[in-house]
């Protein structure tokens, strides 16, 4: 990311904020349009949650809470010049990572097999703001979903850097980068969680 | 406001157009008129040389941000006033409800009628419900100074008197589909006695209803030909008993017209779908004395 | 460029990570007991607490300079700008 | 591109690397916003044609040379290329890449892999949109702004050119993070906030507006591409959805996009008429504030486009003010632009041509704005070719003439040739004239009612679409003529040597064409960017 002849420590992050500010903003229309449906549909939502189960929801919350504490740590781990330790924290990140997508996929076929999905007869059946609970479900948590396999996927990279020492206690802006973006899967997590899960 | 005549919209609307116009007008030529002088005034055959090297004025920027602050509050607050009297319903003001659908417009009035063009008394407020039985259209009276859009699943309304006698356009404003500019009716706005007369005309007599008439209210001509040129949807002409291939859930199958499919076709649009035809026509509530008329009028079309 | 970098000590890190974990389970509590509509604001405002622990910290948003600090305020602003204004059709409509 | 024999040796040549691939990789900015120029004006070429035609349709009432699905599709491509194929990316891609890193005294921009990046997402969103239009049900037909519930009801290609267009959308999130950065991170010595040349600042305030509302487009799109795939309903009223939400949505970041279309437009009128009047820009530090000002208020009125909509009359009242205070940074900018006439010493070339006549267009159009902002007004003229007058006031009176007064002002000191005066005059002449016939008659079909977006028409419209369409002729002439004079002037015509215009911003210090890291030693600034004696005031 950085210019190969001159490395901007301070511009290489602004950077990665800048783009974390457009992440944030990306969800950010999907949860304007669940204040907006919430507002009008609240008996909905609140039966759209329970439906939900929150102990997996939760169960999720602590894993990525866990990965972000991983992440967080490998960049100090990387900064004390512990590469070895590091890299086991970006594993320990990783697998995290794979964890909430299978717990990810057990909710979702879960529900689609009870007939759950945009556009099944069960919705079309219901009252129709449930259907609009459960399509901002899909959309938010799949998109969010993507952001967790897009994340996973840049910090196994990373860590590869790490071990080839690429990356390393003078020159760790991607590895900090990387986290700042797992943080900001994890960030996301958090309001998703209550909103979606807890709010009955 | 005389209470006994009521401000239309256009005498509510015009003046403010007058008033933002003229304001805007003045600010141009200003702006033009300086822009020329300075040019030519300092053209650089006259002036080789900037005579001034100023690069600021406080004072001046103070001015000419306040002015035109005071200016736009002015426009503001005399769009906002004209804008509520176009919500503000009269108090007696008479109902209609208008149906939008692709791409045709059908009025219904407190007795029940229906009619495809919208007719109003000379002098009285008339306040339309819009509604929209697929996409979002508009309806857009330029005489009136009216526009509301006609948005599925939602009250909208809109407002307005006719003064005068006459026949006034009427379009639908928001796109919606091929045939969008083609969906236009007009508002007849006749003298109180002759309004209430074509009120009754046709109305509580048994006579059974008319299929051609209906198949042009209820907008099926919008989309079916009856001179065999295919338009949005197939053409009606000589459509008894003609065969159709027609994909039904998926499958492909060769179907020839008789009294059921005809019935399907209305009642269930999606059921069958003729090939090479997108799959968008809506379902028209139909009462049953009038979906057997439909039918009977479509079978005699050779 | 010669920024200072700050490092975080594991200590401090799992010290967040268990307050974080704490604060879940708080939603989690207050979201089973019935509270009627004080049961949105207090998980959305845990959620927001937990945010802040995960951005300070976590995200180093505490050490940094007034710049990054600022932008992001700005852009945190502006959600919150496109989310109010839309209330002002929802609201009334 | 390759062919071309410069004068000296610079960036076309000085790396030794020529082939087509040393640009289309190339993480050099001017080679980029080359790219851009060309890629982005190819557009701009397409989007013209299609107007043509539409023009051509609309000469009389009833079919003239296509159908209705065809017009609305070729309205729908129209709108869509434009925006979102040329105006959009056109500025920053082109000149800002270009000129702003010499501007600054950078030797390219903070990410330049990235700002490669950013060109190759552009190209492939613009090939998914062209392919969108032959492949599937045919060209989409539902207008630039995909209002659902239509947009998820056709049967045409919808899908695919949204997600061209979600793909371009992170482009220029890609290009205005990248901006933002370069300019907080890369300027030379002395390059403090109050010397950066106001094309700069202006780009900064549109980098902002991309990076903080472009995320709102590319959720839109996700939006409309599942109600199409997925049929998840979140605007469809059948399943409990509200179509008004979706054109919050579309509105929250298209209306901030008008301003991503004309504040560099304003940013350089600001540098090029300084230039030629031989006089400081007048109220420098106001015109910076307001670009900012508008970048900021301009996130804040997005529902003016919603007044007939159904939205609350709450939501009219806060939007309507709201669009009224955007008006005020743009009227001090034309107050302060016609100030620095003032007592200088203008010459007529042609970027200063095209920069006043800026002025004027834009003010027109932004004036029809105001007619627009007022709810009570704008109930009438909403949807009609009022608005259709009002925006292409605004976005070709106003940034398209920007555009090529940049051409005019820039491109020679890249191409290191300049092109021929006098037919670049007539040319300009033409333009304008074929303009105001054109849109100033749509401006008064609107006003008669007369909606947008309509194949056909009553015959009480007839004449004045016929005086419109013959303007467009004009209009037409006068491109062709700018636009050969521009193509054999860049590539034959004389040598462009130092800085004839006597520009005081730093890329007219810089050789002719520039070299591949632009100073041939870093530039330490010593004095303002409208300082044409170099005393030290800005
Ligand atoms: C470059 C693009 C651009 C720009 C700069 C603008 C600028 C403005 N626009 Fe425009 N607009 C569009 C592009 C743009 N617009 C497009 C594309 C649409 C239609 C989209 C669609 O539906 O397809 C649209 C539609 C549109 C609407 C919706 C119309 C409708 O559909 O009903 C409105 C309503 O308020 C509006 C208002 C304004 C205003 C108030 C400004 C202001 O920023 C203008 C400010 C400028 C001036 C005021 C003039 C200069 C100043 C002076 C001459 C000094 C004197 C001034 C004062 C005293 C105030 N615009
Ligand atoms: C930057 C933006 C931009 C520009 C420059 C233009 C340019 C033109 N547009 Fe524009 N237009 C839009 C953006 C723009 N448009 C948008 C966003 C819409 C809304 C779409 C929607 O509703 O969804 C619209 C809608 C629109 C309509 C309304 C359609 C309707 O509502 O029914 C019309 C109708 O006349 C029109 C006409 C024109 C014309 C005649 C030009 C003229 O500029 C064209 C003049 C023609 C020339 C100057 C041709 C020159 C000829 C050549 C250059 C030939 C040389 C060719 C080669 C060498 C290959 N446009
Ligand atoms: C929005 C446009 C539209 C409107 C309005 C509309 N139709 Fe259709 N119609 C279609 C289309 C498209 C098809 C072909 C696809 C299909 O079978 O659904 C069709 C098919 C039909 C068919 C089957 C034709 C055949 O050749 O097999 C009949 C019968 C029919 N319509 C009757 C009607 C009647 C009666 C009305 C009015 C009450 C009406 N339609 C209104 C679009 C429309
Ligand atoms: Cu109905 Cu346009
Ligand atoms: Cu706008």
């Amino acid at each position: 990311m950085t210019h190969p002849q001159h490395k901007d420590y301070a511009g290489a992050k602004l950077g990665m904020w800048l783009f974390l500010f457009t992440e944030i903003l990306l969800f950010g229309g999907l949860f304007l349009l669940y204040s907006v449906y919430l507002r009008r549909y609240p008996h909905e939502f609140a039966a759209g949650g329970k439906q939900l189960n929150w102990i997996m929801g939760t169960a999720n919350t602590a894993i990525l809470l866990t990965s972000s504490l991983f992440a967080a740590m490998s960049v100090t781990a990387v900064q004390r010049d512990e590469l070895k330790r590091a890299d086991g924290l970006i594993g320990g990140t990783v697998i995290c990572a794979a964890g909430f997508m299978a717990i990810k996929y057990f909710e979702w076929s879960a529900k689609i097999g009870h007939g759950i999905y945009p556009g099944s007869e069960h919705l079309k059946a219901g009252p129709p703001g449930e259907s609009v609970f459960f399509s901002l479900y899909y959309i938010t948590t799949g998109l969010h979903g993507i952001h967790v396999v897009i994340g996973a996927v840049l910090l196994a990279w990373i860590a590869a850097k790490v071990k080839g020492g690429t990356v390393n206690a003078g020159d760790y802006i991607l590895l900090e980068n990387g986290a700042l973006y797992w943080h900001l899967v994890d960030l996301i997590w958090i309001f998703i969680f209550p909103l979606y899960y807890l709010i009955l | 406001m005389n209470p006994t005549r009521l401000m239309t919209t256009t005498e509510a609307i015009d003046p403010i157009f007058m008033f933002l116009f003229g304001a805007c007008l003045l600010l141009l030529i200003g702006i033009t008129a300086a822009m020329v002088f300075f040019v030519v005034r300092y053209h650089r055959s006259r002036a080789p040389e900037a005579t001034s090297d100023n690069n600021g004025n406080l004072w001046l920027e103070i001015v000419w941000t306040l002015l035109p602050t005071l200016l736009v509050m002015a426009m503001f607050y005399y769009g906002w006033s004209g804008y509520l009297s176009l919500r503000n319903v009269p108090a007696g003001a008479m109902e209609v409800t208008a149906t939008a659908r692709m791409w045709s417009w059908s009025f219904s009035y407190p007795n029940g009628k229906t009619s495809p063009k919208l007719y109003v008394p000379v002098g009285k407020p008339v306040k339309v419900n819009l509604v929209s039985e697929d996409v979002i259209h508009g309806f857009f009276l330029p005489a009136f100074r009216v526009k509301r859009d006609v948005v599925p699943g939602m009250k909208n309304h809109a407002w307005f008197v006719a003064s005068k006698a006459g026949s006034y356009d009427l379009f639908c404003s928001q796109y919606c589909g091929t045939k969008h500019s083609a969906m236009i009716s007009t508002v007849e706005a006749l003298p109180e006695a002759e309004y209430a007369a074509w009120l009754q005309e046709g109305q509580g007599g048994t006579g059974k209803p008319d299929g051609k008439k209906l198949a042009e209210e209820k907008g099926c001509l919008g989309c079916h030909s009856l001179d065999g040129a295919p338009g949005v949807g197939p053409s009606f002409k000589g459509i008894m008993g003609r065969s159709v291939l027609v994909v039904t859930k998926g499958g492909e199958r060769t179907i020839t017209v008789d009294d059921a499919y005809l019935k399907r076709s209305v009642l269930e649009p999606g059921a069958d779908l003729v090939k090479g035809f997108p799959p968008i026509m809506p379902t028209i509530p139909l009462k049953e004395e009038e979906l057997a008329a439909l039918l009977e009028y479509l079978k005699g079309l050779k | 460029m010669n920024e200072q970098h700050h490092i975080i000590s594991y200590r401090k890190l799992t010290g967040i990570w268990l307050a974080l974990l704490a604060l879940t389970a708080l939603t989690v509590g207050i979201t089973r007991i019935e509270l009627g509509g004080y049961k949105v604001l207090g998980a959305l405002t845990i959620a927001c607490l937990k945010s802040g622990l995960v951005i300070a910290v976590f995200m180093h948003m505490k050490y940094e300079g007034r710049l990054l600090r600022g932008l992001l305020f700005l852009a945190l602003m502006t959600l919150a700008i496109f989310i109010g204004f839309t209330f002002f059709d929802v609201l009334y409509r | 591109m390759t062919t071309l024999k410069q004068p000296k040796t610079s960036f076309w040549n000085d790396t030794g690397k020529t082939g087509i691939a040393s640009w289309i990789f190339s993480t050099d900015h001017k080679r980029i916003g080359l790219l851009y120029l060309y890629s982005t004006f190819g557009f701009f070429l397409v989007g013209v044609l299609l107007g043509l035609l539409l023009r051509i349709e609309l000469m009389a009432p009833g079919r003239t040379i296509m159908g209705p699905q065809t017009y609305n599709a070729v309205f729908t491509v129209h709108g869509v290329v434009m925006i979102f194929l040329f105006i959009l990316p056109s500025f920053p891609g082109a000149f800002g890449n270009l000129v702003m890193p010499i501007q600054i005294g950078a030797r390219d921009v903070a990410f330049p892999r990235l700002n490669l990046l950013s060109w190759w997402l552009y190209i492939i969103g613009a090939v998914l949109i062209l392919t969108a239009l032959f492949i599937g049900g045919g060209a989409p037909d539902t207008g630039w702004t995909f209002y659902v519930p239509f947009s998820a009801r056709t049967t045409t290609n919808v899908s695919l050119a949204v997600f061209g267009v979600f793909i371009i959308g992170f482009s220029a999130i890609l290009t205005g993070l990248n901006f933002i950065t370069t300019i907080h991170r890369l300027r030379a010595e002395g390059m403090t906030w109050d010397r950066i040349p106001l094309f700069t600042w202006s780009l900064y305030a549109t980098a902002w507006v991309q990076v903080l509302a472009t995320p709102i487009l590319a959720i839109t799109l996700v939006l409309v591409m599942s109600e199409r795939i997925l049929g998840t309903g979140l605007f469809d009223p059948a399943k409990g959805g509200d179509p008004v939400m979706y054109q919050h949505l579309f509105w929250i970041y298209s209306h901030p996009a008008v301003y991503i279309m004309i504040l560099p437009a304003m940013g350089l009128i600001s540098d090029i008429i300084p230039v030629f009047s031989r006089k400081p820009i007048f109220g420098y530090k106001m015109i910076a504030f307001s670009s900012l000002a508008i970048a900021a208020a301009g996130s804040l009125v997005w529902g003016h486009h919603m007044f007939t909509s159904g939205m609350s009359d709450t939501a009219v009242l806060v939007f309507s003010f709201l669009t009224f205070i955007v008006a005020i940074p743009s009227a001090i900018k034309v107050f302060n632009w016609v100030s620095t006439l003032y007592k200088g010493s203008i010459s007529l070339e042609a970027p200063m041509l095209f920069a006043l006549s800026f002025i004027l267009l834009f003010s027109i159009g932004g004036l029809s704005g105001l007619i627009l902002g007022a709810a009570a007004t704008d109930v009438h003229v909403h949807d009609t070719h009022f608005v259709v007058g009002h925006f292409h006031y605004v976005m070709f009176g106003g940034s398209g003439f920007a555009f090529f007064a940049a051409m005019h002002y820039w491109l020679p000191k890249f191409y290191g040739r300049r092109y021929a005066e006098k037919p670049a005059v007539v040319g300009w002449a033409l333009m304008f004239t074929g303009f105001n016939i054109l849109y100033f008659t749509m401006q008064v079909l609107g006003m008669k009612g007369m909606p947008r977006r309509y194949y056909d028409y009553l015959p009480e419209f007839a004449n004045l679409n016929l005086v419109a369409t013959i303007g467009s002729w004009i209009l037409a002439a006068g491109l062709v003529i700018m636009l050969v004079n521009l193509f054999r002037g860049l590539l034959w015509g004389a040598p462009f040597e130092g800085n004839p215009w006597g520009g005081a911003t730093l890329e007219w210090t810089v050789p002719t064409p520039p070299p591949t890291e632009n100073f041939l030693e870093e530039p330490v600034v010593t004095h303002g960017p409208y300082d044409f004696k170099g005393t030290g005031k800005p």
